[in-house]
């Protein structure tokens, strides 16, 4: 809290210019700007619990997902669109993540003899529904459609996702989006920046 | 040097320390202070619109449902429906509030214990309910005493009803009683003169001038959002045409706030202002002469052969002379000559009968005079005028099969309808419950309550509880726990009109004919609940024979079908579709022609489910052969009736008159009790929901809890100030309310909302208010037998002071 | 290590306190920490269950909490504008009480930035007020005047103590090394003292605009809105006066304990009281003024929406309050302050002054509340009461400001050593040729 | 750029409050219970607010006004916001940043009209009613202010869909849940700016007025005052 450490500091530097070099050392000065700091922030802490800064530490912890997906395999050795799994990125808000039947659609058998897709046939053939995990958390105030930046702007999918098509396995970590990372993008891009735009 | 560096490193050392311990305390804390995200994500995904139809209130509104990843989020009107026509009330656009409502019931319960309460009730599984009910049942059918079975129900004109009378006729009972009392007043007025068994349906769209007296036009009408729609064109519709409305009633209701001027009566009459307008009219010869003398008789000599000794002319001028009217009315001379004239010189003008909620429909007497009125006016089937709807040719059910025992039991009178009453066979729960306790020709052994809750909503509620208490078997279907369902012993948990198959002919009020198509919009119905129709069948099955064989369907989706099928052979009406398709659909039909936009039942069929419905456009004006079906062929003043109600009337303006008649006004004098019913809880549903609690009265900012509202001059009287505490008594029970002094009401009455003091509801209503129905003595009119809330005076004294302070709970 | 000479004599005895602590003391701090606990429950229920468990509502949307804010505000003029003006204007008496004061000044005002962190719903996020500050809001204005008086008033008061913690640091054996690092190795050197005065000196003409701001920008908070009766050009020296008048009687009252408790009646004289009891009469008479003309517009512009609030003051809902104040505010404190026989007592000038902070707090609540219950358009307003949470953290904060004080005056001198010392040496020469300057003929005179 | 704008045509209203719920479903507003409405602390964005209701003695009338935001062109709301979390947009949107409210209730009071409403707890949707929520407008925690948005989260669905489709926003593609609501008609929305739509002509009516337009808020919501008979609409 700099603002609160800077209160104390102009009267030290005052005086201890215009003090004789004999005089205590220069860590006092310090002392009282830490001292005093301390005790401001103690204060505040106790008067308001101010400490409480930021909503929620939710520390990242690990995704699981119901199959480790090749994005690799599947986009540049099958040579498969984003779009043909996640099929709404064109057309609606949301961009999709593929039901039991798109992934039944080519592996109701068994295609190759990894054993995560051994693990995906099983689960389809036990009819379950994949419930993947989700990795990019957009915050709930926040509108965003896919339809808007794939279709109407024109983005690549990397743009945002940028490594994902290229990997081998899902990341682990859920990436969360700050406002910043909108704002940039629509700065460049000359989009839009009102807050009704994206918030709600 | 040394001791101050280390000084410096100890501060240094200190503030990390304090930051370490501190940033983890911070996390704590910010846990602690409970989620500050509310951590409610709704899920997003493809949207798509189902629609149906709203059953909140009988308005028949059809629905288009908004879903989201097949989730419903928002309830609007079916833009081609031509009752909301894409518009909502406050109840529908709450519908999905009572589909989610948290109360609902998943299991059906049975009462271990005294009646009353939920926790004299505990879950049991279905096999067992199914399994004493049909068992019950079976026996009446052996024993053959099938008319020991009763039905209450509400009256949503759905596939329950028709499942619900056919069970009836095909077990073999004549009792088949609708709770719902809102159109008979106006029903019996028009069968009376008229002779059509209808409820009239009111032309306000296309008249300039309306006299409402005392109706709830604006509010709980029969189908309110068809008539608000209506009201809203009558208004400022039609380039250069603005539609007046005048608001005869003792208190300013959300109508009249609505209307170009309030006339306030002295409670109860209503009527008798109708007919001191009905009588300038006549003296000064502002009448539709040509529809007088060419569709009346009684007119200018007694009607014949009803035992009238006056003729219309004869006892407007004799009984309902200016100055007594405006004696009786507390209406200036010159206020009723004005309304008067203003009435006969509009171009158009409609008086409209009081008619104030689906429980208080009015009185004969009141209706009777509007009606008398209107045709002065010329009114009858004429645009702007009174229309009579016609039913819809809905058809497709086999023959009943032939059952001895049951066609015996039919033709024994109906408990409700045992002494007098017209032939038109209408409901009467307060007769029902007055004869199951005193004992009537035969005892009912068996009851189904489905879509009503008489115990809130009768006249009589505390005979009606007791009356359920002392039947030995009561079921009642509920999705959250009413009141009557409390007094019973299963209650079964009902599926929710959103999550079912439906199909419904058109509301009161709502003059051509059309057939609605409910969809479920919910694929994941709640667990644990059927729907009404549904159970019924299935106990019909388990009570085999007849009663089995009289349902050929598997279930209510080909029952539905089946009933499509019959509508397609009707060879008339269109989908619902637009106001061209509309327009199409009438002008081909004037011309004699047949237009409908499907040429197979099975195109019909999937029209229905993506525009809402089918219906008839097309309204024949002046189709007299139809519309006056009396033994004359004419419109019928029927003096007779109105001499004779008129005199046995003792409705308690009199004792308003500020002491100038009956006992005079002391410091706890008789009130006048005028009831009136909000629209976000008319008939008794609605204060289940919190969104509708909220509504209750936006003018005094009342909400979720039961006011009484009083004068200033008669509340100094009494001592009463603005938010104390009150309690009413009249001759039957008490209640306690909150007080508002207002001008809105009248001197020397109070008037107090119905539909709240709930037992049963769920969370939000149990306990919340007061039920002013439990004031009520038990008065009739002579004559329709309806039941006479006006007869009931209170008195009113304070409990507590000061609703803003100390008093408040 | 350099030391700094000074004759205490019988000075010595403000040193008592710092030296020796009783019992009475250590009681004193339990039964406040606990009021103090009391509060922090409070706000810790607050925290966990939103605001709900305040009385307010809609559209009361401010209560206590507001109310609380502008009183502390208001009590923080009593030090440091005082003293800064007592100082520049060069009121001898001054010099006994202004340390008593300037405390004041600076822990109150935690207390009252503390009431507005209460009042917010997300505390957690009170940080966007550097991070997205927008400089049309009156807020935002409040946070920087607040914060620049903070600091400023946190100097002023530092300035004067250096001195007299190089006394403590000299003299009183205990705490040391605080007091080392405190006194910035002051040994009352000439070029020290020299720099020491034209800092106080630079310090006292600048703390008095950036105090008369303050509580002018407080005041803009409410007549920046076009609410009924908030929206008043007078609102910004209205309540700097009624800052002043309640400032002063926080300083009489503060200075009547301390007399009492320690014992300094040869310090703080009555003389004192009689001083600080005139400027509070003028300043009884300059807030009738203020109310009067404030009241007078508003009846005669007799706008509706302004007189529905007019009128649940003077004789609605709020009219007992509005009395009372009347009565704390005006009444009271002019027969006790305009008799000199009441005056010139202690306990006269505390009678007058309790009753002032009575009234002002009253007033205060009287500004923010009824403006709020009668909104332009109808709506049916439940009456705000306030919540035990709103009270609890009222008493907390109090019971945190005494505790605070008196921790102070047992750790500093609460009347300032050196000044007095001072005082004794050059004063009376220099009142002497000060007022030798003022008048005819004794300049020449004396030089002559 | 569009300005969007709103006419309430007080002849047509009935007071039925349709536009109420419409507005609390849509936008996802928690129920309340008995007492907490008691206390005053129910939320709702658009209020049927009463006016003229004569002293006794006289023949009372009494009227019922819908009073959304006005999402007034001069707001003195986003004035006195101290973080910046209500402001107005390009299109005159007044918009309230829930994530960055502080929820000081200084906008609250400013409000003249008493629009602005704030979460004085933690919004509670009992099981399963979180199931009807609404993804299109996120849940308000506690501790902030909300407010009347002209559902603009339809906006955004809206202009999205018309640039989709490649075409510009046509009158009707954007109207808030109220208006779309209201059994009699009686609001109607749309672009100010755009001198042919239906907003703009009713705008025109020598009935028409805006609430406390004398404090110089210059309101998008336009009232038009109920008419007379035998005349002139």
């Amino acid at each position: 809290m700099p603002r609160c450490a800077g209160a104390p500091i102009m009267p030290d530097e005052r005086i201890e210019k215009g003090q004789a070099p004999t005089g205590p050392s220069t860590g006092e000065p310090a002392g009282v700007v830490a001292s005093a700091a301390i005790g401001f922030l103690v204060f505040l802490l106790l008067t308001t619990g101010l400490l409480t800064v930021g909503s929620g530490g939710s520390s990242s912890r690990p995704v699981d997902q119901p199959v480790e997906f090749n994005h690799r395999l599947h986009v540049e050795d099958v040579g498969l669109e984003c779009n043909e799994c996640h099929e709404f990125a064109e057309s609606e808000s949301f961009s999709g993540l593929p039901t039991a039947e798109t992934c039944a659609f080519c592996h109701e058998e068994a295609q190759g003899n990894s054993p995560e897709e051994a693990k995906l046939v099983a689960l389809l053939s036990g009819g379950q529904p994949l419930e993947w995990g989700r990795l990019y958390r957009q915050p709930a105030h926040v509108y965003y459609a896919h339809s808007q930046h794939v279709s109407v702007a024109g983005l690549e999918c990397e743009r945002c996702h940028a490594g994902l098509a290229a990997s081998s396995r899902p990341p682990r970590r859920v990436r969360k989006l700050t406002m910043d990372d909108c704002i940039d993008c629509h700065e460049d891009g000359d989009a839009e920046s009102d807050c009704t735009t994206c918030h709600r | 040097m040394n001791v101050t560096r280390r000084r410096f490193l100890g501060f240094a050392a200190g503030t990390v320390a304090g930051t370490a311990a501190g940033v983890p305390a911070s996390w704590t804390l910010s846990d602690w202070m409970a989620a500050i995200d509310p951590g409610v994500r709704p899920p997003t995904g493809p949207e798509d619109a189902v629609l149906s139809v709203c059953k909140l209130c009988p308005g028949g509104c059809g629905l288009r449902v908004r879903r989201i990843g097949g989730r419903p989020v928002k309830v609007d009107g079916n833009l081609l429906h031509p009752v909301s026509g894409g518009r909502l009330c406050p109840k529908g656009q709450a519908a999905l509030q009572s589909l989610f409502h948290p109360d609902r019931l998943s299991s059906p319960l049975r009462r271990v214990g005294p009646v009353g309460s939920l926790d004299s009730f505990e879950p049991r599984p279905w096999e067992e309910a199914l399994a004493e009910i049909s068992e019950r049942l079976r026996l009446l059918h052996q024993v053959g005493r099938p008319e020991s079975l009763a039905i209450l129900r509400g009256n949503q004109r759905g596939v329950a009803d028709r499942v619900a009378r056919r069970f009836l006729d095909a077990f073999g009972s004549p009792t088949d009683v609708v709770v719902d009392r809102g159109e008979q007043a106006a029903t019996l007025a028009l069968y009376l003169t008229q002779g059509v068994r209808a409820a009239p349906a009111y032309d306000v769209r296309s008249t300039d001038y309306v006299l409402s007296f005392g109706s709830s036009l604006l509010e709980a009408w029969s189908s309110p959002v068809h008539m608000m729609r209506a009201y809203g064109e009558f208004r400022q519709g039609r380039p250069g045409r603005r539609g007046k409305l005048v608001q005869i009633e003792p208190r300013l209701s959300v109508t009249g706030s609505s209307a170009d001027e309030w006339i306030d009566v002295r409670p109860g009459s209503e009527g008798i202002l109708a007919l001191g307008i009905a009588n300038v009219l006549v003296s000064e010869g502002l009448y539709d002469r040509d529809f007088v003398s060419e569709r009346c008789v009684g007119f200018l000599e007694p009607l014949a052969g009803s035992g009238g000794r006056l003729s219309l002319a004869e006892l407007l001028s004799r009984r309902y002379g200016l100055e007594e009217v405006a004696d009786r009315t507390g209406v200036s001379n010159n206020v009723i000559l004005r309304i008067a004239r203003e009435f006969a010189t509009a171009r158009s003008r409609l008086a409209v009968g009081p008619r104030k909620g689906p429980l208080l429909p009015g009185s004969l007497f009141d209706h009777l005079a509007v009606q008398t009125l209107n045709a002065l006016a010329g009114n009858p089937d004429r645009p702007g005028g009174v229309l009579v709807p016609e039913e819809a040719p809905l058809a497709g059910w086999p023959e009943l099969p032939s059952d001895e025992s049951a066609a015996a039991g039919r033709a024994r009178p109906r408990l409700d309808s045992a002494e007098g009453g017209f032939e038109l066979g209408l409901s009467d729960p307060e007769r029902l419950a007055e004869l199951v306790l005193r004992g009537g020709f035969y005892p009912i052994e068996v009851a189904f309550v489905m879509g009503a809750d008489p115990v809130l909503t009768s006249m009589t509620p505390e005979r009606f509880a007791q009356a359920i208490e002392k039947i030995p078997l009561v079921v009642s279907f509920a999705t959250v726990p009413t009141d009557t369902a409390l007094y019973g012993d299963w209650i079964l948990p009902e599926t929710h009109f959103l999550e079912r198959w439906d199909l419904e002919t058109g509301p009161p009020g709502v003059p051509f004919p059309l057939v609605s198509l409910s969809q479920p919009v919910w694929g994941k119905a709640s667990p644990g609940t059927r729907s009404a129709p549904d159970v019924l069948i299935e106990l019909a099955a388990e009570v085999g024979g007849s009663v089995a064989s009289a349902f050929p369907w598997p279930d209510v989706p080909s029952m539905i079908r089946a009933e499509v099928a019959g509508l397609f052979a009707a060879r008339r009406g269109a989908l619902m579709g637009s106001e061209f398709d509309e327009a199409w659909v009438r002008m081909m039909e004037g011309a004699g022609w047949w237009a409908p936009g499907y040429r197979t039942a099975e195109e019909l069929w999937s029209g229905m489910r993506e525009s809402g419905g089918w219906w008839d456009p097309f309204y024949d004006h002046g189709d007299w052969r139809r519309v006056l079906l009396t033994d004359s062929g004419r419109f019928e003043f029927r003096t007779d009736l109105l001499q004779q109600l008129g005199d046995d009337r003792r409705p308690p303006y009199a004792l308003a008159a500020a002491g100038s008649e009956g006992e005079p006004l002391g410091a706890r004098p008789l009130l006048a009790l005028v009831l009136f019913e909000p629209l976000p809880v008319a008939g008794g549903v609605g204060a289940e929901l919190p969104f509708l609690q909220e509504l209750l009265e936006p003018g005094l900012e009342e909400s979720w809890s039961t006011w009484v509202e009083i004068h200033p001059e008669t509340a100094a009287r009494i001592g009463i100030r603005d938010h104390d505490r009150v309690r009413l008594t009249s001759d039957q029970g008490s209640i306690e309310a909150k007080a508002r002094v207002t001008a809105r009401i009248v001197e020397g009455a109070v008037a107090v909302p119905v539909g709240l003091g709930r037992k049963g509801g769920g969370r939000w209503a149990s306990g919340c208010g007061a039920n002013p129905l439990r004031l009520l003595v038990a008065a009739r009119e002579t004559v329709s037998g309806l039941p006479a809330p006006e007869a009931t005076r209170v008195r009113v004294a304070v409990v507590g002071r000061d609703g803003h302070g100390e008093g408040r709970a | 290590m350099a030391r700094f000479e000074l004759d205490l004599g019988e000075d010595e005895r403000l040193l008592e306190p710092i030296a020796k602590t009783g019992r009475k003391f250590w009681i004193l701090v339990a039964i406040l920490l606990a009021i103090w606990l009391f509060g922090m429950v409070g706000y810790f229920t607050q925290l966990r269950k939103g605001l709900q468990v305040t009385g307010l509502n809609t559209p009361v949307y401010w209560g206590l909490y507001i109310t609380n804010f502008v009183f502390f505000i208001g009590i923080s003029h009593a030090g440091t504008l005082i003293s800064a003006i007592l100082r520049l204007s060069q009121a001898e008496w001054r010099r006994s009480i202004t340390r008593a004061a300037e405390v004041i000044t600076v822990l109150v005002l935690f207390f009252g930035v503390g009431c507005v962190l209460l009042d917010l719903g997300r505390p957690d996020r009170a940080l966007n007020v550097l991070k997205h500050p927008n400089f049309s809001s009156p807020l935002l204005w409040d946070v920087t005047s607040i914060t620049i008086y903070l600091i400023c008033s946190t100097i002023y008061l530092y300035l004067p103590l250096i001195p007299d913690i190089a006394i403590l640091r000299d003299r009183l054996g205990k705490r040391q090394r605080f007091y080392r690092a405190l006194a910035l190795g002051w040994t009352g050197s000439e070029k020290q003292q020299k720099l020491l005065n034209r800092a106080i000196g630079i310090m006292a003409i600048l703390v008095i605009p950036v105090a008369v701001s303050v509580h002018t920008v407080v005041s803009w908070v409410f007549a920046m809105t076009v609410q009924p009766m908030w929206h008043s050009t007078i609102f910004g020296p209205y309540f700097v006066v009624g800052a002043i008048f309640s400032g002063i009687a926080a300083i009489i009252i503060a200075m009547a304990v301390i007399r009492k408790v320690y014992h300094l009646e040869d310090y703080l004289k009555i003389i004192h009281f009689n001083n600080l009891g005139i400027l509070l009469l003028v300043m009884t008479l300059l807030w009738f003024y203020f109310t009067f003309a404030e009241f007078l517009t508003t009846y005669y512009g007799a706008e509706p929406s302004h007189m529905q609030v007019f009128l649940s003051k003077t004789e609605g809902e709020f009219a007992p309050y509005f009395w009372t104040m009347f009565v704390t505010c005006f009444v009271i404190p002019f027969a006790f302050l305009a008799n000199h026989r009441t005056r010139g007592t202690v306990w006269g000038c505390v009678v007058a002054s309790v009753s002032v902070q009575i009234g002002m707090w009253l007033e205060r609540f009287l500004i923010v509340i009824p403006s709020l219950s009668a909104p332009r358009l109808p709506m049916e307003a439940s009456t705000y009461r306030a919540s035990w949470v709103e009270w609890s953290l009222l008493a907390g904060f109090v019971a945190m400001f005494i505790l605070l004080y008196a921790v102070f005056t047992k750790l500093f001198p609460i009347v300032s050593i050196w000044e007095i010392h001072e005082g004794r040496e050059h004063s009376v020469t220099e009142v002497t040729e000060r007022v030798e300057s003022y008048l005819p003929g004794v300049a020449e005179s004396s030089h002559g | 750029m569009a300005r969007w704008g709103m006419v309430i045509d007080l002849d047509r209203c009935t007071a039925c409050q349709a536009c109420v719920v419409a507005c609390q479903v849509e936008n996802n507003v928690p129920p309340t219970g008995a007492d907490q409405a008691e206390l005053g602390r129910s939320i709702s964005w658009l209020r049927l607010a009463p006016h003229g209701e004569a002293e006794h003695g006289t023949r009372p009338q009494m009227h019922l006004m819908p009073v959304p935001c006005m999402h007034c062109d001069n707001p003195p709301c986003t004035k006195v916001c101290p973080v910046q979390a209500t402001q107005i947009g390009e299109e005159g949107l007044v918009g309230q940043i829930y994530a960055r409210c502080i929820g000081c209730r200084y906008c609250t009071t400013a409000c003249p009209y008493t629009v602005r409403e704030f979460n004085w707890k933690q919004p509670d949707f009992p099981e399963p009613m979180e199931q009807g929520l609404s993804p299109d407008v996120s849940i308000r925690p506690k501790g902030v202010v909300e407010k009347c948005t002209f559902c603009h989260h339809r906006l955004q669905v809206a202009r999205d869909r018309a640039q989709l489709e490649d075409r510009p926003l046509a009158e009707g593609d954007y109207v808030p849940a109220c208006v779309e609501s209201c059994p009699a008609a009686a609001m109607t929305f749309g672009d100010l700016e755009d001198p042919n739509s239906e907003v703009s002509r009713l705008k025109q009516s020598q009935r028409a007025f805006q609430l406390l337009e004398e404090l110089g808020t210059e309101p998008k919501v336009t009232y038009l005052s109920k008419g007379e008979w035998g005349g002139q609409v």
